[in-house]
């Protein structure tokens, strides 16, 4: 089985591992913002004031915000060597789209 | 052949890709999240098309209880943290950690599929609202229990996963398996976004 | 010789094409009608341009075919490995692009004109000018509800011609499809909610067409799907408002023949009633109305809308509906008759007629 | 050697191997076998189907009947014939065409063929088990559940359990073809089979899902009595027809594209002249998959979604023939200058093009909305589709089985018979349906099972009934073909066409189980080819000579599939019988714990040592 990192040194060692803390925190980061988003689309809901024709949009627009932090930071998305997973998932993302568009304009008439 | 032992400074930056294996484990779970998507997406558009065929039962504004989805919304998204906790303990070469965290994950989601439970026994209950009694129950309990039932697969996987290497500790034939379950756990968290967003928030509205 | 065969078989060809161009009552080649005609013209545009198409194409491919064979180039010559051509590349993309907007420009200005039903939704709609019919199809028979004169028909549909005629689709069952080839394409009846188009029926190429003209269901519907036809009738303006008045004034023709009022009485007792209404003003509500209405029966062409009508084949539909048409709904439901009471009931049915 | 040893192993063991086997190239041979036979039952429907259409009113089979073999010609045809016998195809040549000794998941490339083979024979079983489905291919929701009977049961889980099968095969050959290509194999040096396989399993990944949700709620409507498509409870048949759609068009696409890549495989092979436009050629493919998902409502265009939606549809639809316009000339200027040979894969080949064409064209008037509620459900749309397929795919498998056929089993099938059957095929192929365009035209709708003398109809009818006919003797003597060269043909070389320019030529016929002794280095398009031109008799190895890891073979994939197979019993007879549900749970309990046991138990293969691989030498790349 290939593994051809047997040579790897200490110093490297400790690179890595303060690179994973660096990480780690954006990752913590990203968690509190997640919370925080979640905090406003429960909040926009739950106030009388805020208007539907506002409120609905607004919280997908949430929604998608969030969804983004999982998948780059969560999901390493904005590492290398993630080109072959974005395309795929953005197809996935594009049919997703167009079947939930249909389905919102053309199965009542 | 076994894979060999590793030790922190033989184990690689990226375990989950330094086999063949590896990245082919890799790329296809990726591959398989894309599918998920448009599995739920169809289901999602479902549910939309049908969300007001009620048939003269509970409609979703009588029936959601935002604190409820707010305690299960919490419980996911912190286990979704929790995962990541233990991929990082992974990449460092800390078994033992991750295992801890992956068992805060497992607790964490176990909570979340009971409160779902709770939920489902407390419409059937309540507002005599069942997968056959409107168009709007098949699409929701189908939805939502479509994801439900993510959950508890998910939560079967990594317990099984922990299990099974509890005493073998990590080399490089499974860090590729925890990643990919964590991977899939975080999928189960993104579309649990879009259910609380369009389902329960949208819901309230009407 | 071959030459002489291919002329030959070209030939023959075309006669086939031609002699067989369809009867003009079930044709889509034989339009009468403006609906129809927008379709055919479409329907000749696109063959057009495809034909433009197979051409091109196949003159490079036989030439290509025929010029480059091994034979004729050499067993062994290795031919240059050409890697693409930029212009030409570019040239078939634009020319079909160019074909396709030809095309393009009449089928949307078309679809939108035929999906064009606003007038049937004024509120101020005159019903000697927009006429509108329910249409209900159900396993596997038509219903005909004529809202604005308060008249129910089954299997024979009746329009005025030389005016869009909106029909209002639904199916009570499963899905149906409605129609009626010579006037125009067709539209699904769904089971969810209401469809609307309209047809029209050219006055002057309706009479030469014959007697009527074929609708058939288009959507496969369960064993008999292909024995659901039903037939269109026209009439001018004048014949049409007429044949309204007497339906409206419709009174149940008094038979006086033994036989007849035999059949009057067993079509009671033998349950037909419970689903057939008699009367073209049925007042029951949709879901009641089971089965045809047969207050025209004695007018029809057809039994059940598929077999010639006569005194055997009607006789033997009310014996055994099923041989006519497989998993019809009114098998099994009535008490089973007996050849004298079959010649009553015939008796009855036949009279039910307008006059 | 390995050959000789097959030879002498008892029936039983040879049965256990195939049962068990991983190596991509014997799924290939489980693949060509079971969608073989999919293909010759659904053949048998056809002909029941022409018969009993070949004269007016006439009582071959009844009514109910009739709706059974026309829906189960379709199914068969579409999910059990013609995608088996790509993926046959694809499993055997596409590995060895990017340089590869194994795809990505041998396991569940296994997986894939048992579930859709326990699929295929779930769904055939109704044949046995008291009634057939009998609301045709598409399933259309009000009569699916209004389908008396356990028919439509047979369909909805059948079709699951193949679906499944099917995702996982895609995922599978994404997966190899991005991670396993041999060094030098760039993306734009792949072969066009691979590249079509690629999108194609693209195809299969997005358009599947749909069709499993659909699926799900038709058999909960069914069977569990949810509401999805019962307007009286809220529910609309026509989501059913959107997912089924959504699913549908996206399927022609996944069963032509792969044929595409055939064609430009044989093409320029026996034209011996590089393939023209390589890269619009990639392009072209890549366009034709991501406009198949936007199109889909054309086939909906009757259902009354409003002018505007039909209108949208109809200009998405046309804009398809663009791309595939831009194939068809390349192909035809890849023979222009070319030397060509007619062999019988060449002959299906050239032939694919004007036959393709036409139904290629009448696919466009298809797309005009306003004309189609003309055409919409007539026999107008069969012979589109007839020739789409027939001429598109179905001669598309017939080239590639002919022209992979050595490869696979080291013997060329005989070029006399393969002549004769493509010329009836052919003949018998435009006889059958070239006049069924004005059958529809003339006012004939699809799915009757008779219609009335004396309106037309009656000539037309037998005319495509004959053709049939020729279709049949056609597909008979390929029959024969088979056998006799099973018998008697004589082994091959490595290169058997002499003008091979792929990878795949560049191993001995069949090849070994591991493929390439060592990995080859690709130094262009058509690696072979470049060798051959500057004068090397093969492949330069990109890597030492050193052991080779090999998968273990497991039987677990047929119990998996096994279990799913036993459980939709207990599906379909829970609302009647008691023991529907403890058959459900057995059945999944299967499946789960035998997944289970796959998850904990290591599988770390073994190895060929490379002192194994030096003594026979005409295996793999010879260095
Ligand atoms: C392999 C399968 C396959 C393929 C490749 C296609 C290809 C196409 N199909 Fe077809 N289709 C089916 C299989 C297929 N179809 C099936 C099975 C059904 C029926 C399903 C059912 O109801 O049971 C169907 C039904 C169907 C319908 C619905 C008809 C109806 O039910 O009313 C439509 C409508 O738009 C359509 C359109 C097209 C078009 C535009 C293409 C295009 O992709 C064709 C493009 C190709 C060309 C156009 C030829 C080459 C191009 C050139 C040489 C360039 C120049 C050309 C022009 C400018 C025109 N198809
Ligand atoms: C891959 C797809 C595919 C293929 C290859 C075919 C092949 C053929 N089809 Fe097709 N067909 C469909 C897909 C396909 N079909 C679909 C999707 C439908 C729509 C269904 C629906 O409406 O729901 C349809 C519908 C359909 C109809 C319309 C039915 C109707 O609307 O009522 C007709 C009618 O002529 C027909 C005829 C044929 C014929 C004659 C062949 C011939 O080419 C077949 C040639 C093959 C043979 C002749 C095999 C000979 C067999 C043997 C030699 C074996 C004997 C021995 C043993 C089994 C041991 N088909
Ligand atoms: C369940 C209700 C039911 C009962 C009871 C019933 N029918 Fe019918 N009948 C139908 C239906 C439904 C059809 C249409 C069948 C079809 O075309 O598929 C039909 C068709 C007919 C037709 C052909 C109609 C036409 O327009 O051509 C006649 C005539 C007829 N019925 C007479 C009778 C007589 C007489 C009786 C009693 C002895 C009877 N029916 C009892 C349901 C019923
Ligand atoms: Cu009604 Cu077909
Ligand atoms: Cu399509």
């Amino acid at each position: 089985m290939g593994n051809k990192n047997t040579n790897q040194s200490k110093v490297d060692l400790v690179y890595r591992k303060k690179k994973n803390a660096e990480e780690m925190k954006h990752q913590l980061i990203s968690f509190g913002l997640m919370i925080g988003l979640t905090f406003v689309a429960f909040l926009t809901i739950a106030s009388e004031d805020v208007g539907n024709w506002f409120a609905v949009p607004f919280i997908l627009l949430l929604a998608v915000i969030q969804v983004a932090f999982q998948l780059y930071y969560f999901m390493h998305m904005n590492q290398k060597g993630h080109e072959t997973p974005a395309l795929f998932l953005y197809s996935g993302v594009f049919v997703a789209f167009i079947t939930v568009l249909a389905f919102l304009t053309i199965i009542w008439w | 052949m076994e894979p060999q032992k590793m030790t922190a400074e033989t184990f690689p930056a990226s375990p989950e890709k330094a086999t063949l294996e590896g990245k082919n484990k890799f790329v296809g779970f990726w591959l398989f999240l894309g599918g998920e998507t448009v599995l739920f997406a169809s289901l999602f558009a479902t549910y939309l098309a049908l969300k007001n065929s009620n048939a003269g039962g509970a409609k979703t504004t009588d029936m959601f209880d935002l604190t409820l989805v707010f305690i299960a919304t919490m419980l996911l998204l912190t286990s979704s943290l929790t995962s990541v906790y233990a991929m990082y303990h992974m990449k460092n070469f800390a078994f033992k950690k991750m295992q801890l965290w992956l068992g805060v994950t497992v607790l964490l989601g176990a909570s979340f599929l009971g409160v779902e439970i709770y939920e489902f026994y407390h419409y059937v209950h309540a507002y005599d609202f069942t997968i056959t009694s409107s168009a709007l129950g098949s699409s929701f309990y189908t939805l939502v229990g479509t994801h439900g039932a993510h959950v508890a697969f998910g939560l079967c996987w990594i317990t099984a996963l922990m299990i099974r290497n509890m005493r073998r500790g990590l080399d490089l034939y499974n860090a590729p398996k925890y990643y990919v379950a964590s991977l899939y756990w975080h999928f189960i968290d993104v579309v649990w976004v879009f259910i609380f967003t369009v389902v329960y928030l949208m819901g309230m509205v009407g | 010789m071959i030459r002489k065969w291919r002329v030959y078989s070209l030939f023959l060809l075309l006669t086939l094409v031609l002699a067989g161009c369809g009867e003009p009552y079930l044709s889509t080649l034989k339009p009468v009608g403006e609906v129809a005609d927008k379709q055919f013209f479409l329907t000749v545009l696109s063959t057009l341009i495809m034909v433009l198409v197979v051409i091109v194409v196949s003159i490079i491919f036989f030439y290509v075919i025929i010029k480059f064979k091994r034979s004729k180039v050499g067993e062994d010559t290795i031919p240059k490995q050409v890697e693409g051509n930029r212009n030409l590349e570019i040239t078939w993309t634009a020319i079909p692009i160019l074909l396709l907007i030809i095309l393009v420009v009449p089928v949307v200005a078309y679809t939108l004109e035929l999906g064009d039903t606003s007038a049937m939704d004024k509120k101020k709609r005159d019903p000697e000018k927009t006429l509108v019919v329910n249409v209900r199809a159900s396993l596997y028979w038509w219903e005909f509800e004529y809202p604005d004169y308060g008249i129910v028909t089954s299997q024979e549909l009746i329009v005025p011609t030389d005016q869009k005629v909106y029909f209002k689709l639904k199916a009570s069952d499963v899905k149906h499809s409605f129609w009626v080839p010579s006037a125009g394409g067709k539209i699904d009846t769904n089971t969810d909610n209401e469809n609307k188009f309209y047809l029209t029926f050219d006055s002057k190429r309706t009479k030469d067409a014959g007697e009527y003209f074929y609708g058939k269901c288009a959507e496969l519907c369960g064993p008999s799907h292909a024995l659901m036809d039903f037939k269109v009738k026209t009439l001018s303006q004048d014949e049409f408002l007429g044949w309204t008045k007497k339906m409206a004034d419709y009174k149940k023709p008094t038979s006086t023949k033994d036989l007849a009022l035999e059949g009057e009485k067993l079509f009671k007792e033998k349950n037909c009633l419970s689903c057939h209404a008699v009367e073209p003003g049925d007042e029951r509500p949709e879901a009641a109305r089971t089965a045809p209405n047969l207050a025209t029966f004695g007018e029809r062409t057809k039994v059940a809308g598929i077999k010639d009508m006569n005194k055997e084949n009607v006789k033997a539909w009310l014996k055994d509906p099923e041989s006519f048409k497989p998993g019809n709904k009114m098998t099994g439901t009535y008490p089973k008759l007996n050849d004298s009471e079959a010649d009553a009931l015939y008796e009855y049915l036949k009279g039910l007629k307008i006059e | 050697m390995v050959s000789t040893i097959a030879k002498k192993r008892g029936f039983g063991a040879v049965l256990w191997d195939y049962l068990t086997t991983v190596d991509h190239k014997k799924i290939a041979v489980l693949y060509l076998v079971a969608g073989g036979f999919f293909f010759l039952i659904g053949g048998l429907e056809a002909m029941i189907i022409r018969i009993q259409l070949a004269i007016p009113e006439n009582d071959f089979v009844s009514a109910g009947f009739y709706n059974e073999v026309m829906t189960m010609h379709g199914t068969t045809m579409i999910f059990l014939a013609a995608m088996p016998l790509l993926f046959a195809l694809m499993n055997a040549v596409v590995p060895i065409q990017i340089g590869a000794r194994d795809v990505a998941f041998p396991f569940v490339n296994s997986l894939g063929f048992w579930l859709f083979f326990f699929g295929g024979i779930f769904l055939n079983l109704g044949w046995f088990m008291g009634g057939a489905p009998d609301a045709g291919w598409t399933a259309y929701a009000s009569l699916t559940l209004n389908s008396e009977g356990h028919g439509m049961d047979f369909y909805i889980l059948g079709l699951q359990i193949a679906g499944i099968g099917t995702l996982i095969a895609g995922i599978n050959f994404l997966a190899t073809i991005i991670n396993m290509r041999t060094p030098g194999m760039t993306y734009m040096r792949m072969p066009l089979f691979t590249w079509t396989t690629f999108v194609a399993s693209a195809l299969i990944l997005f358009a599947f899902p749909p069709l499993t949700a659909g699926l799900a709620m038709l058999m909960l409507d069914r069977m569990f009595d949810t509401s999805f498509f019962n307007p009286e409870l809220g529910g609309n048949t026509i989501i059913w027809e959107h997912l089924f759609w959504i699913f549908g068009h996206p399927e022609v696409y996944i069963l032509i594209l792969p044929a595409f890549g055939i064609f430009s495989e044989i093409i320029p092979v026996f034209a011996r002249k590089r393939l023209f436009g390589y890269s619009s050629m990639v392009f072209a493919t890549v366009l034709i998959g991501f406009l198949g998902f936007m199109v889909w409502a054309h086939h909906m265009f009757t259902t009354g979604l409003g002018p505007i939606a039909n209108a949208i549809f109809a200009v998405a639809t046309m804009a398809i023939a663009v791309p595939t316009g831009i194939k068809v000339f390349n192909w035809l200027l890849t023979i222009w200058g070319g030397n060509v040979k007619f062999t019988t894969p060449m002959l299906y080949s050239v032939a694919f093009i004007p036959s393709f064409l036409l139904g290629g064209v009448t696919g466009v008037m298809l797309a005009a909305a306003a004309a189609d509620y003309q055409f919409h459900d007539t026999y107008f749309v069969v012979a589109h589709f007839h020739y789409v397929i027939i001429g598109g795919v179905v001669f598309g498998i017939l080239a590639g089985v002919h022209y992979w056929w050595p490869k696979m089993f080291g013997k060329i099938l005989n070029e006399k018979l393969g002549k004769i059957s493509f010329v009836l095929f052919f003949v018998g192929f435009h006889l059958t349906f070239f006049i069924q365009h004005f059958l529809g035209l003339w006012g004939m709708p699809r799915r009757v099972f008779t219609f009335l003398p004396n309106q037309g109809l009656d000539l037309g009818n037998l005319v495509s009934t004959i053709g049939a006919l020729f279709m049949f003797v056609a597909v008979v003597i390929l029959l024969i073909n088979v056998i006799w060269t099973t018998a008697k043909g004589e082994r091959v070389s490595g290169d058997p066409w002499g003008d091979g320019r792929t990878l795949e030529w560049a191993v001995s016929s069949p090849p070994p189980e591991y493929n390439f002794k060592q990995l080859p280095l690709v130094r262009g398009l058509d690696p072979l080819w470049i060798e051959k031109m500057d004068g090397k008799k093969g492949m330069t190895a990109s890597e030492p000579l050193d052991d080779i890891h090999m998968p273990n073979n497991s039987i677990l994939p047929v119990i998996i599939s096994f279990g799913l197979f036993v459980s939709a019993f207990g599906f379909m007879y829970r609302q009647e019988h008691s023991w529907g549900l403890p058959v459900i749970l057995i059945g999944l309990g299967i499946t789960f714990a035998t997944m289970l046991v796959r998850s904990l138990k290591d599988d770390h293969g073994y190895h060929i040592h490379k002192e194994d691989l030096t003594d026979d030498d005409d295996k793999g790349v010879k260095a």
